[in-house]
């Protein structure tokens, strides 16, 4: 038991939030969010040739098998840069998903770079039915909300088939799938809308026939990750806030010498502090279930994380507006980025209440009463 | 006390929701619930239009006094005139400004020969208004006014900048809160002027807001001028006459922005219902509460005009701002929740950025607990003159 | 259309003020608690004096025939002195279902002060159930949480009858009726526990046999004047707050001028002055409903009102302790009274989730959708 | 970063929970799961006796270096001992002050002839401490402390008062923070001096909480006297001695405190289940964030117990005591919803008031909030010294 980071994770946090802070900040993320890809290739590659993309890959599919408390750490400086990437979607969905599922397929792609992928599953809206056909699979329907679902080059796609989850991976484009990037506030993630119509699959896109479970499991995790995400975030929004309010003179005084202000700041930073304790407590948790846990310690951890972290960060970013005054509220200022993202995170992999709920059903409130008291 | 309403206050509101009815069709019709906060762009000639449409048919000014060209109708009738214009889908007044805020002044302290040459242009809809406060050093402040103004002759001339300013881009005048007494500091040495918005000596530069659009804009005085009679009350005592410009923000007019309130969260509710959310124990607690915090935001504004008479400012009133502003920022992030993860998507392509009503709601809500005074301003103003704690330590 | 006290409304808030604050304040309180019984009869003889007991009793019955805007006046200055008597139960409970009813019965006793009696229906858990017998009707069943169960002289009891909810009229003690008051945290409420075994009661005890309608409509309007009280009761907690402080010298400053200090009296003002306007509307709405209206716009603003004013109440008296540092936790300082207090109104007649749930019903969250968006 | 037990580590806790299911038995059984606050005044002559008990059994000092007669227990280990005491139901310790502040302080600041006359005492249940911080009009605030000490020959005399002193009726030591330097002010001119409790130059006043019962007392100091070696550290250097025993707040022993917090949740989510409030989803929501919120606890005590040996303070130890006492306290308003209308009710006749546990949680957990730093000073500190946001004016 020791629950602070070694010095090799030291030494990633700092790596990471050097590299990110140079190249990746929110300045980046102005430069792209406008347009339709919505992120920089060549920074992309270099974010690749860092070893990224193949952080929780084993090592004998080119990875550099670390844990989760590793991707928690650099997702942890991806949210304080707000660096729109496909990393999400790539690593921390379809990477996970497909080590959580025991595959190896894809994975040397993933951690060399070669692919994008996303995973569409659990953490979609909609539903894919797919059914057996000769030398193959048929699938229709829609899912919303799939993360990078218009530009990734490798899809994961989840469905229904004989009442079992089975997961299917398509590279690239098929005949019947249509993908619609979605318009959305938040600009960071791009999230699109896949619609099947009579998409015919080779028997080899199937990547497991059952795979509910394993599902759960990366999802789980990609929660966990995601939290840490909003960590980053949040507490860049605390950041920013204390620097601007430092700065700013009214009523003849440093806007930050009043206690008004100060409080504020002290309930971001608990809220702040609280996340990362939560994050990692979570990431420690993944990393200990392995892929045949039962599984709750890490759903209680999970939806626990999840549902903190990113009320906290959603908090912190109201609060930077707040604190910030007018500028706050405009487009110049990095505030509102913040502020919409965490907007978005909130309801990705299932919002606040529905964790919560979770949580309640798995701490026992529906089992039967002891005793009378 | 009485909160239900007369035969005669019944009469009137058939006659004013009749006009509507009548009136907001054919050309107009388009501009049904548009051009409040945050779509303040939207369709503005053809409100500027519904404005002289209004101003004709006597609807301007409806509690100004009849001395000042206006209705003078009781507290009740203003009241059902703003309810009923909202519940109709009536348009963002473009004339509001003015209305509310700069002919009010006007009326109080003004001149007889300032009420002549301004009141009628008002209630006509023909000029149109913006407001001069706010500063980019001043804040909420009022006492950090830099903007200066010095009498040349037979002109005022002014050199400084406002930010905030709504409709600035639009408008035909300006009342400008400016320093006239070289070295003064504080509440002392300011001005009230009416200042003609097009002239050579001002720029006005619009501020992209986090919703993409433009309400509020930065106005530059370069040696700006306006005549040296156009100043309301006398040189120095622009405070004053500024504190009674916002003694006017308690007007009934306040009725009408609730009404607006009341229907995007009668939307909100028909969405819940639409996707399901409306089952939700959780969500149902929260819509609830939203409907009963704006009741209760009603109540409070009738008992605040029910008052408005007694000289002191009563606690209802002090606390109303902080309230409104919260329940409505509020309100905006509920409108997302009950979204869900569709809350972030908006017809277009990605990268455009065209926000649907309710993400609008949500994002300008949030300038709703800054203007004006900020929370923390309204809390220090609650906790000082309504409850009379120590004044906070200014440098 | 006049949302402001009337002349008259004055005169009765300022008698009440200046009667309460000099007899019936905390310290009296604290006398009287710590009895069996709990009130004061000597000081209760004179608020009959007074003709408060007859306040909305209808003047041929001998009171004063005014209405649900005066007695909430009057229930907000008891508030405001936490004065500890039969007042609630016999008035704002008895008297208020009586007249609900239509029944002059007992009115004129209660309103001369010749009785104290209390209602248990809906207002307490439990269930009893009648049954008709030769010459009368017999009751069994449990009641817990009536006010003053254990002290008044006249029960009106709601009853199961035949499916219908019957009102039952019950003259002191009756053989196989015990009544139990209940030690409670609180020591300014005095709920009780009544036990029914075999109570035989003659057919005269018969009140209403049909009272479902007309005690729903009573106790709406009970839950209306509670929030009255809640409002009193929330503003002397604000005063306490601001008197104290502003004498509290730490740091060198008074408490007052620190604007933590500042900021959480402020929201304690909005929390007052709401939830004044909350309980005044929803007593002009009681006003206007009458006995015979349908009752919707009634229940709204009961439950609109009872809810936000009993959470203001809580959320003042606990910020009263909290700025009122070390002595806010002593015996000796009165906020743990209001404190103590506070939690028990927000558990009666229904607390704020249920409230809540009701305005949720009734504003139309379960009627169909319309059209789609 | 690692959040898992050892081997080693898990042996110990067999050998902790075995002597407890041993040890926590016969006469001491009763013991189970009282005298914590709000309950100190329960069984106290028995818990004394287990203080002893433990004592003898080298369960006292367990974190204490061995030099100083501790068990010198790697962290893992001392946050298992807390953990499966708290958990076995262990009752509140009485020397707790003594070996989680004045020991640690004496280990640290004290001379080796002061480790020799106290700890042993410590260690072995017969010394019990009081803490002498508190004044009534220093209230958070050391820098205001009026009491006084003169040196007079070879005796210190004390002269003041102390507040919110718990156990000070029964202990016989007090460590107490007094002005030595006359003239001085703030941080300066204060020493750290222990202080025999047992004589006649200190009357000790207990103070009647809300809750009825006594745990906090006032102390008089008047003409008090203890010997001039008495002086832990040098004439002076009070603030900086008592900012170390600040800094042992961060021990171990909040796991213990949080075990406990686990099981007063733990009860109230066995009523929640029995009477039925375990269906309602808005109280599943709040029963889920107690739940995940105490998790959360735990995990930011570990990283600020992980991270002891940095001599800067971390951000989580600076923001610990606002979260477990906002969390606590509101666990108590949990407690009271969860039982609804019950609450409020306790076995007794009207008149009398020995409240049940739950209701001594909610009412007990108001103070958590305004002791030892209330949560408006912990927001203060943590803007200031966490954040480096500019101090606060003191006048």
């Amino acid at each position: 038991m020791n629950f602070a980071f070694t010095e090799d994770q030291d030494l990633i946090q700092d790596a990471a939030r050097g590299w990110l802070g140079e190249f990746a900040g929110p300045a980046h993320a102005r430069k792209v969010m406008a347009t339709a890809e919505g992120y920089d290739r060549a920074l992309w590659a270099e974010a690749v040739a860092l070893g990224w993309t193949g952080l929780i890959v084993p090592e004998d599919q080119g990875g550099l098998g670390l844990g989760f408390v590793e991707l928690a750490i650099l997702m942890e400086e991806m949210g304080r840069a707000l660096y729109p990437s496909p990393f999400e979607a790539t690593v921390v969905l379809a990477a996970n998903a497909l080590m959580a599922l025991g595959t190896p397929r894809y994975l040397e792609a993933i951690a060399g770079g070669g692919i994008t992928a996303t995973l569409a599953a659990g953490n979609a809206t909609g539903k894919i039915t797919a059914a057996p056909t000769e030398g193959g699979f048929r699938l229709d329907g829609m899912l919303r909300h799939v993360p990078d679902g218009a530009r990734a080059d490798l899809l994961l796609v989840a469905a229904d088939l004989d009442g079992r989850t089975a997961l299917f991976a398509i590279e690239g484009d098929v005949a019947g799938l249509s993908r619609t990037g979605l318009a959305t506030m938040d600009q960071i993630r791009r999230p699109a809308e896949l619609r099947f119509d009579t998409v015919h699959l080779p028997a080899e896109a199937l990547i497991a026939a059952d795979a509910g479970r394993g599902l759960a499991l990366a999802l789980d995790r990609a929660a966990v990750v995601l939290a840490a995400f909003a960590v980053g975030a949040a507490e860049r929004c605390l950041e920013m806030t204390v620097d601007y309010t430092k700065e700013r003179v009214q009523f003849g005084r440093p806007v930050a010498s009043f206690q008004a202000v100060k409080h504020q700041c002290a309930d971001m930073a608990l809220a702040v502090e609280t996340s990362r304790s939560a994050a990692y407590w979570a990431a420690c948790v993944a990393d200990d279930s392995g892929h045949n846990g039962d599984g709750t310690a890490l759903a209680l951890a999970a939806s626990g994380a999840k549902s903190w972290c990113a009320r906290s960060y959603f908090d912190c970013a109201a609060a930077a507006i707040q604190l910030h005054g007018g500028v706050g509220f405009t487009w110049e200022y990095d505030v509102h980025l913040y502020f919409k993202n965490a907007r978005a995170l909130e309801a990705v992999l299932g919002d606040g209440t529905c964790h919560r709920e979770r949580v309640a059903r798995l701490i026992g409130l529906d089992d039967a009463a002891e005793a009378a008291q | 006390m009485k909160l239900s309403f007369s035969a005669d206050d019944e009469a009137f509101r058939a006659e004013i929701s009749g006009w509507m009815a009548d009136n907001l069709t054919g050309d107009f019709a388009s501009l049904k619930n548009r051009g409040g906060p945050g779509d303040e762009h939207a369709f503005f000639e053809e409100r500027r239009a519904w404005e002289r449409h209004m101003g004709k048919a006597g609807w301007t000014g409806v509690g100004w006094p009849k001395a000042a060209g206006g209705r003078g109708a009781p507290l009740s009738h203003q009241v059902i005139f703003y309810e009923e214009y909202a519940r109709a889908g009536g348009p963002g007044r473009v004339g509001h400004i003015g209305e509310g805020l700069a002919g009010p002044t006007i009326v109080a302290f003004g001149s007889e020969d300032q009420k002549r040459r301004f009141l009628p242009g008002i209630l006509s809809g023909d000029d149109l208004w913006c407001q001069g406060y706010s500063e980019p050093n001043a804040g909420s402040d009022l006492a950090n006014v830099r903007t200066r103004a010095r009498l040349v002759g037979d002109r005022w001339v002014i050199d400084g900048q406002k930010v905030w300013t709504s409709l600035a881009h639009v408008s035909d005048w300006c009342f400008v809160i400016a320093r006239t007494e070289e070295g003064s500091s504080g509440h002392k040495g300011l001005s009230y002027l009416l200042v003609p918005m097009k002239q050579k000596g001002i720029t006005v530069r619009p501020i992209q807001q986090m919703t993409g659009t433009s309400e509020f804009n930065e106005v530059f005085f370069d040696g700006a001028e306006t005549a040296a009679e156009n100043i309301v009350g006398k040189p120095g005592e622009g405070w004053k006459v500024a504190m009674g410009t916002l003694a006017f923000e308690r007007g009934a007019s306040t009725l009408g922005q609730q009404m607006a309130f009341r229907n995007q969260l009668d939307e909100i509710i028909a969405i819940a219902k639409a996707n399901g959310r409306a089952k939700d124990p959780v969500m149902r607690q929260r819509l609830a509460e939203a409907w009963i915090g704006l009741q209760i935001m009603r109540a409070n504004a009738l008992r605040m005009l029910s008052q408005a008479e007694k000289p002191e400012l009563p606690r209802e009133a002090y606390v109303s701002k902080l309230y409104w502003a919260t329940w409505h920022r509020d309100l905006g992030k509920l409108a997302m929740d009950v979204l869900g993860p569709e809350a972030d998507v908006f017809p277009g392509e990605p990268g455009t950025y065209e926000l649907t009503a309710l993400q609008q709601l949500f994002l300008f809500t949030r300038s709703d607990t800054i203007y004006a005074g900020t929370n923390e301003i309204q809390r220090n103003i609650i906790a000082e003159r309504a409850l009379g704690m120590p004044r906070e330590a200014r440098a």
